[in-house]
């Protein structure tokens, strides 16, 4: 636990330089508002074109990206402590490599699975 | 020097695990449980064990609570009313239950004993527990690959890109 | 932890953030001076000698001008979202060994942050959270196109954390170890009589799938879809003003910088001079003291050279369309991490195994 | 194994039981489906606290183990909760979970 307390250390001056820029930003920026620079960026346009439900298909891709991301991320998180003790056991014998070939079969045919439905074709 | 830090991180935890039942918005209730998870990692820290502080920051905190910012954000929600729509009844009914429960834990906790095993420090850490976990728990390893084969096919089913476009076009 | 090693602490974590902080703008004159050397044209030249000081008048610029929070924006989020990916990209620089190690008031100081023996853990699971500023900052400014661009921009960059697991996963196999420090130990010295014993020729592919997941990390070209002038007006800092927007090249510039340094650790021998081994060096240098600055200026030449690489493309290489970019995460880099991971295992076993 | 009389109750026995209390208050309360499914999480966190206190001071690494299954339950759960949610919402088009009462008759 000791080796942490630097971090900590580097976060609390971390968090002091973003207060540093905030507080300096608002201290000498000029404060001039108009009402055209308060609302948001439109391009021009007075009513946002794509207020329709188009935009509901198009954004449900992301979600899928994200929950295949987890998925993955899950599967990728049990190489680390593998590959950590996987150099010394195999002076045992070979049963954390066919362990680590068994599971990588099921990752290959997850992403094979995902990309014969080409659920990713993110556009 | 440690129970301070333990007596900081735990009492910011639990404010943050209120802010994600409180908050109004369901995107402030995803940031506070960011907050909650990340004080929970340093509780883990704390506690001694860094690799399950790190994977709970890389899989939860990097990973879990990002797909329910995507879905918050998907869906635009309204500010919804929360506590004070709700009906009387289940609030107190809630409140007692969840006052009770917690009682229940602390109750059983008391009384638990542990059998003090001697190798303490050498046990806790990574690589000890990467060991044990591929030495006693390799079929628990295994059939958690063939589950998350299962948990993709399903989670893609259960998106169902295509027919979420031909629905959504109508 | 008594007082005066808590002081020694601090202010080498001082020391090394500062020094950290400083890239940001050598890196915007190496950037604009390296983007005219390539368009053939002169570049920053009127502030100072060769605009050796334009960072700093742009740094005066960004403090100066005003800051313009648009009114439908909950404050926030709104305000907390540069800060989420700043926070992060400086947590980062705990994880990095920057040199050996030196004798000061008695005692061994090691010139590194933090030399915990989860660092390369580290380095993954807080790089995971620099997504965070992106999602909130986007989604504050309640603005559809920052909201677009914060979702694309995120999702590029989840989907490039897996090959950096994965690449990462390569690497401990070698070393047998998470901690940066001990990766650095085993890269000393000379391989096979002319080689410097570095990590890149054990692991090529390990080296190329780490080297473009970590592009499209820090959201440089040509993966830079999400600031793409042309599609999505700015992305997700549309709306922010003046210093708040240097926040985000501020932290863009900072994960650069670790970016490089993870790169020059993992495979180029971190502080080691090649060829030479640090006994011979103390040898011939005396003192370890002259030691650890030869290694920290060796540790800086290398970032160096790789900041250079990272300008050079960006300015050499044309933008990926957005389909193009997840299918090279998810078609080329991820299949390409476990195929390596696997082939060095097999290799592993019959060279090692029983 | 020497029976150890530890102090028993610490800390991070008061947070688990906190977070385990606010998850499922929340999960009794709030109206909408996302933050229900938030609350669930808060319980798993609070069993995962408890594990890696318990296996940490009485030595005992398995506890370690188990929470890292549980990290992956709890991801699979929240893929598939979500899933759930999200065609929910596209067939009633709210999330509000008082609208998903088709089975009561």
């Amino acid at each position: 636990m000791e080796a942490f307390l630097p971090i900590g250390i580097l976060f609390l001056f971390a968090v002091m330089l973003c207060a540093g820029i905030y507080v300096l930003t608002n201290l000498l920026g000029p404060r001039i508002f108009q009402k055209n620079k308060l609302s948001t960026y439109e391009c021009g346009v007075q009513n946002p074109l794509f207020e329709t439900n188009a935009r509901l298909p198009f954004k449900f891709r992301f979600y899928l990206v994200a929950v295949i991301f987890l998925l993955f991320d899950v599967e990728g998180a049990f190489f680390l402590p593998w590959a950590l003790v996987y150099r010394e056991s195999l002076q045992l014998g070979a049963n954390l490599l066919i362990a680590m070939l068994v599971f990588s079969v099921f990752i290959i045919l997850g992403l094979i699975y995902v990309f014969q439905n080409n659920y990713l074709n993110v556009d | 020097m440690r129970e301070v830090f333990f007596m900081i991180f735990s009492i910011f935890t639990v404010l943050a695990a209120l802010g994600v039942v409180v908050s109004r918005h369901a995107i402030f209730s995803a940031f506070s449980l960011v907050l909650a998870f990340f004080g929970l990692a340093i509780l883990y820290l704390l506690w001694g064990t860094s690799f399950v502080s790190m994977l709970q920051i890389l899989i939860y905190t990097g990973a879990i609570v990002v797909l329910f910012v995507f879905v918050v954000m998907l869906l635009d929600l309204k500010k919804e009313e929360t506590l004070d729509s709700a009906k009387t009844g289940p609030l107190v009914m809630a409140g007692l239950s969840v006052w009770f429960f917690s009682l229940l834990i602390l109750r059983a906790l008391n009384r638990a004993t542990y059998f003090k095993s001697t190798n303490v420090e050498a046990a806790s850490d990574i690589k000890s527990i990467s060991t044990l976990l591929f030495s006693k728990y390799l079929w628990g390893f295994e059939i958690l690959s063939v589950f998350l084969l299962a948990l993709i096919v399903s989670a893609c089913v259960l998106a169902r890109a295509e027919y979420m476009e031909r629905k959504a076009d109508q | 932890m008594d007082l005066t090693e808590l002081s020694i602490v601090s202010i080498k974590t001082l020391l090394i953030y500062v020094a950290f902080i400083q890239v940001v703008p050598v890196m915007i004159w190496v950037e604009r001076k390296g983007a005219a050397l390539i368009q053939d044209r002169p570049g920053p030249n009127r502030v100072g000698p060769f605009g050796v000081f334009q960072p700093i008048a742009d740094a005066l610029k960004f403090l100066f001008k005003e800051d313009p929070v648009p009114k439908e924006v909950n404050r926030l989020l709104y305000n907390l979202g540069p800060f989420l990916i700043l926070l992060p990209s400086s947590l980062i620089i705990a994880a990095i060994p920057v040199g050996d190690r030196v004798e000061l008031f008695g005692r061994d100081i090691l010139l590194q942050v933090a030399d915990i023996d989860v660092a390369l853990l580290f380095f993954l699971s807080i790089s995971s959270l620099g997504v965070y500023g992106i999602l909130f900052g986007g989604w504050a400014s309640n603005n559809k196109y920052s909201l677009l661009g914060a979702m694309r921009s995120s999702s590029q960059v989840i989907s490039y954390e897996i090959p950096i697991a994965l690449s990462a996963a390569n690497a401990v196999m070698f070393y047998g170890t998470f901690s940066l420090r001990q990766m650095v130990m085993q890269q000393e010295g000379v391989l096979l009589g002319f080689l410097p014993n570095w990590g890149i020729w054990f692991q090529p592919i390990g080296f190329l799938v780490l080297f473009v997941a970590l592009f499209a990390e820090t959201n440089r070209l040509p993966f830079d879809l999400p600031e793409s002038e042309a599609e999505l007006v700015g992305g997700y800092h549309t709306e922010y003003g003046s210093m708040k927007f240097a926040a985000f090249f501020m932290a863009e510039y900072i994960n650069l910088a670790t970016a490089s340094a993870l790169l020059v650790t993992l495979f180029f021998g971190g502080w080691h001079v090649p060829w030479l081994s640090d006994s011979w060096l103390l040898l011939k240098l005396g003192s370890q003291n002259v030691v650890a600055l030869v290694q920290v200026a060796m540790f800086l030449a290398k970032i160096s050279v790789l900041l250079c690489i990272f300008v050079w493309v960006r300015w050499t290489v044309p933008r990926f369309r957005f389909d193009q970019l997840m299918h090279l995460a998810w078609g080329n880099l991820i299949p390409l991490g476990l195929a390596n991971i696997i082939v060095t295992a097999i290799l592993l076993y019959f060279f090692e195994g029983r | 194994m020497i029976p150890a009389s530890v102090q028993i109750l610490h800390w991070s026995h008061y947070v688990a039981a906190c977070l385990f209390a606010l998850g499922m208050f929340g999960f009794l309360i709030r109206k909408n489906a996302i933050v229900v499914l938030m609350c669930i999480e808060l319980m798993l966190n609070a069993v995962n606290l408890i594990l890696v206190e318990v296996s940490m001071r009485s030595g005992h690494p398995e506890g370690l183990i188990f929470v890292i299954f549980i990290i992956t339950v709890a991801a699979a759960e929240a893929a598939v909760g979500l899933g759930i949610i999200l065609n929910l919402y596209r067939a009633k088009g709210t999330v509000n979970i008082d609208a998903f009462r088709e089975l009561q008759g």
